[in-house]
């Protein structure tokens, strides 16, 4: 679950990261309100899940009441464009916060190597500026420190990347604490990614979150149910929506640029069978992993969920059954297509392991006959989607 | 020979009353997996219906069956505390079926459980075939055999070793290493193992788009292993950037995990990578010939 | 730091630890507004630091406010005594709990293991009885875990001990979460010491913390400011008062039966002194540890807080110095005995070590020769004593 | 020979330009303790008057001088800290002079931290008499030789090794383990270094009342150091119970760490228990004769 910045600098403050005075708002009443209460110069700030809204004009300076709102008229119902985005996110809210004085701006991250299988610490003196890009600059500018899980966050960790990076003399003091909140949020809240890019240096000598992005794993989200709540608040992926809403995971539903519908239990398999669609000349319409020992009333739902899009105009169903058992398959598949409302579209199912053979016979008794093989299914499919 | 576990190896079930537990339990004790009984507190005294006794704790279960490997069926929530637990009872290989353990329940349990083998979580298992088998994978499909299998996804193994095994080409030890986030044992474990298995003659590698551990077993396998033919897979390679397919692992971004980054990492070390699961016989036989019978 | 139980039933809480219903008060008028409000059994419970409170007449069953207000008159006021605390100890304030129908009581503890470096867990079916007798009658009957500090708490834990312990199952839903909490506590606040004596199952099937001691370690306290001020709200040792008040540790100065001042540096030497007081036929009045590093200053107000006992009649100052500076004693010495209203005393000095010799040139300059070892010192300390 | 330290050991001062830090590490190095550098944090860059070079971090100052020691002078607060960033940084044995460390932050440090040597912390170091001294003891009372020496308090330990050296016993090492509740050497510990030590050829263990580490003491050395005369002392044996006397251990509470118990614990082990420090010498002699020179 990505976290917009507001959000990120709500749970900044909690573990007493300092964040810019300021406020949040969908309302430019609220703005004009505000700066008029707080006169001097402030930043307007698009709320967007997408990168890149500096560029795509969602960032605005107002000093004064009176501009703020005009700025936040504009602003709030923008579509904003970028070029991983080009179908754009409309501006719902803005986080209006005080202009600082900026002195130097440094960059600090968390993340989970995978492969270290630790939590790893990059800490940067260039902030502010995109990370990838001095990651694939100058990678020496910026300091890795992996953490080891049983002993957690020590502020010796926090002195010797500010020294390692060459932060500016400023940041020494107040950095291995802000470094130690930013890693108990990482931790307390279960984050694939907690970052500040720009961490500013002021001018009078503070050290701010000037900015907030934090990625919280999905799988942890049931400790922190008022966080989780959050995500019906945000635009959430579509496609993550309504795999949850039929009882999948977020990630076991994506809409791809096809127009054969794919249902497959395993990720592996799922993404296997759309390499082969790809493989005999077709395209897949999306990926479905209904997971491992889904029952009919899953698989049913799922085969509604895909031929709810339009652009879908065969099916694949590859099941190679470990812990889903075919049985269970078979039934759903012959439940949705007995249903009343459902949109039927040429299908091709494959069916074999656990109780593939009960499946089989579940499926022989409503007419239907499966494929042997998952080329086999991939070419049938793609020469249903073309007509033939 | 094979690797992590053999026709020896004392297997306890965490979980075994409950519906999938129970349900892989009888599956595993009819390929001939030794079963010695199972866990699931408060029905401790009592037995199953095949005849194996449960215990309230792991310590209980390894205390009076001398149990070395354990196959956890558990929520989510409860597979930190059972992974502790079973490392706590001395337990030296666990296979963590569980799906969607919190990363930093997994992060925690990894820098704390040395010496402890885990596989997965989110994993289809472990099996020798003809030996012994310790996971949810349907046995029908594998055949005794030389070559060394290892699979991030569960249901792409059956469909991979489902060719192998038409094709003859029996297994020493299938591993499937999981797709969540933080797993255990990695393809480079793995394929340490392997190495050191005089019997396993030939691997295959069936990897996915997303993450480095493609590369590093590429890596490993030019530094370490030049003896053994070695063929690769890369699943998810028509997926569009930046979407999220399922496994953690699945999503490319940037430059790493990239189905490219990955195909050249597999051709630098001199491993032929198949573009389709039915091609991998074929590609495995080149590198073997004489093929086998 | 020892707290009192309805302190330990406020960090009870704290963590989610399920403490009975009841109220805290210092005035008899309160007990009789709770009871009128809440009608029901209940239980006066005197908070006092000391053990063995049921047996000495602490705590009271009322079943009406006028009861109740009749018994909290008799309680608030009276001194407890017991074989431990024959000096008894003021009841200043009620805890009023209600009575609960129990079906059964545990016991439960967390503490240091100094030897196995690690936190110990002791469970035992056996609660509301005295653990220690426990222990010796039936050591197997009291469970015990060790849990390695790198991993922490996990609930596996708790299932192990309740099953080991044969706790009743009721107690086992509940168990490894509360235990949970305590471990929480126990790390969280620096325990030495957590207990829950006994832990209830009541008749209605809760599991609650009838009882709450808990020890904080003064070395971490200063993570809890807030808990720390509890300290002077509770009757604290006197003695620890004064070596706080003078900037010592709490447990740097402790009143003794015998009548000879000892000030020494470092708590082995302190020790060490007041044996060689014993061997030579004395008694010390106290033992004081100046630490390592003293300055003058520290010396003078120690000096002055021994001679404040009116009991010591000779005074022996020993010093050893490592990091402790000779000529800093020294100093602090003169200072004392140059004070206005400073209480001479006939006083012994040993001075060795780091410094040693600035130091005896300081004395010497004062008319004051030291002597040179400790032996010498007590028989010399013991002679003044008696007045020879 | 000596344990712990020698004339080669590299130490390095963590907190080198504070007041308790600095004035010591004059003493170290006059000396001849090979401080080759120091750690205080914004000072890296710099050298203190006799040379030596300041680092910002413990990691800086290994990398440049190949540091395998380290001694702390940090407030109580910076402890664990401290001694977390001497093992990440590759210290082998960390000398905590530091008092009053919070016991939950030693377990921890304690719990993670294997591979490196604590002394301390609330303790007075280690000396290798003629060879070097990590630690805040008064050098010149010390003398090279052939006694191990094991204490809990500092200045009892000065008390003590005053006397072996007017008395003619020199010391081959002396470990000061320190008072607070947990430590990261203990008696047992040392024990064992020292048995197998060839030129420690006696030893004297001070303990005090509370805790068991004394009675741990005695049990190694009855089990293990047969050959090597052995002379104890229990400090606080004249003190009430229930009394809190300085060293968190110092409390006698129950049945545990009674001085009886303690010195019944060294009679059944065969070691004499000295009545005055000022009785070592003479015990050892006994133990030892003929006399020394």
């Amino acid at each position: 679950m990505k976290l917009m910045e507001y959000q990120g600098k709500d749970l900044f403050r909690r573990v007493g990261i300092p964040t810019p005075n300021g406020v949040y708002t969908t309302d430019a009443g609220d703005v004009k309100a505000y700066l008029t209460e707080h006169p001097g110069s402030w930043v307007l700030k698009s709320q967007v899940m997408m990168g890149g809204r500096g560029k795509a004009g969602g960032i605005k300076f107002a000093d004064d009441a009176q501009q703020g709102e005009t700025l936040a008229r504009e602003l709030l119902g923008k579509v904003l464009k970028s070029v991983q985005n080009p179908d754009g996110e409309e501006v719902k809210s803005l986080l209006v916060e005080e202009k600082v004085d900026i002195a130097s701006e440094a960059y600090v991250s968390i993340t989970i190597d995978r492969a270290a299988k630790k939590p790893v610490v990059m800490v940067s003196r260039f902030g502010g500026m995109d990370v990838e890009e001095v990651a694939e600059k100058n990678p020496d500018d910026i300091k890795k420190y992996w953490v080891d899980a049983s002993i957690g966050y020590s502020p010796y960790i926090g002195r010797r990347l500010a020294f390692a990076a060459e932060l500016p003399a400023g940041y020494r003091k107040g950095f291995p604490a802000i470094l130690g909140a930013l890693y108990t949020l990482f931790m307390d809240y279960g984050a694939n990614l907690v970052e500040i890019n720009p961490l500013v240096l002021t001018k009078d000598g503070r050290v701010i979150a000037s900015d907030a992005k934090v990625e919280l794993d999905d799988n942890g989200l049931y400790k922190h149910p008022e966080i989780a709540q959050w995500n019906s608040e945000s635009p959430a992926d579509e496609d993550q929506a309504a795999a949850v809403a039929i009882g999948l995971g977020m990630s076991n539903y994506a809409k791809l640029g096809g127009t054969i519908g794919v249902i497959a239990n395993g990720a592996g398999l799922g993404m296997g069978t759309m390499d082969a669609i790809r493989s005999a000349g077709g395209e897949a319409a999306n990926f479905l992993d209904i997971g491992g020992g889904a029952q009919a009333d899953l698989v049913k739902k799922s085969y509604n969920l895909v031929t709810s899009d339009p652009r879908v105009n065969a099916m694949f169903i590859n099941i190679f059954g470990g812990i889903t058992r075919g049985d269970q398959v078979a039934r759903g598949i012959v439940e949705a297509l007995a249903g009343d409302d459902v949109r039927k579209v040429p299908l091709v199912v494959r069916l074999t392991g656990t109780n593939a053979e009960e499946g089989r016979r579940i499926l022989d008794a409503a007419g239907f006959v499966p494929v042997e093989t998952m080329d086999e299914g991939a070419a049938r499919a793609v020469a249903l989607a073309n007509g033939r | 020979m094979s690797i992590y576990l053999d026709k020896n190896s004392k297997v306890i079930v965490q979980g075994i009353t409950g519906r999938e537990g129970a349900f892989h339990t009888q599956r595993m004790l009819a390929y001939g997996t030794q079963i010695v009984g199972g866990v699931t507190p408060g029905k401790g005294g009592t037995t199953i219906e095949t005849g194996q006794p449960v215990f309230d704790t792991v310590k209980d279960a390894v205390d009076a069956t001398g149990a070395t490997h354990s196959i956890l069926f558990v929520p989510p929530f409860a597979g930190a505390d059972a992974l502790w637990e079973a490392y706590d009872a001395g337990i030296t290989l666990a296979v963590c079926i569980t799906e969607g353990i919190p990363a930093h329940d997994m992060l925690r349990v990894v820098a704390t459980t040395s010496g402890m083998r885990i596989i997965g979580g989110n994993c289809p298992g472990v099996i020798s075939p003809g030996k012994s088998l310790v996971g949810i994978m349907p046995g029908h499909i594998f055949k005794e055999g030389n070559v060394g299998m290892i699979s991030r996804s569960g249901t792409l193994t059956y469909e991979i070793v489902d060719g192998l095994t038409r094709a003859g080409f029996g297994q020493s030890t299938c591993v499937g290493i999981g797709g969540d986030p933080i797993i255990g044992t990695t393809f480079v474990d793995c394929l340490r193992a392997f190495a050191n298995d005089p019997e396993t003659t030939a691997l295959v590698v069936a990897g996915e788009i997303g993450g480095s551990d493609e590369e590093d077993a590429a890596a490993f396998i030019q530094a370490h292993i030049p003896d053994k033919p070695v063929v690769a897979f890369i699943g998810g390679r028509s997926a569009p950037k930046g979407k999220r397919l399922g496994h953690a692992g699945a999503i490319i971004s940037g430059n790493t995990g990239t189905p490219e980054s990955k195909v050249k990492a597999f051709a630098d070390a001199g491993v032929p990578v198949a573009d389709r699961p039915s091609d991998i016989p074929r590609l495995l036989a080149e590198r073997l010939k004489p093929i086998p019978a």
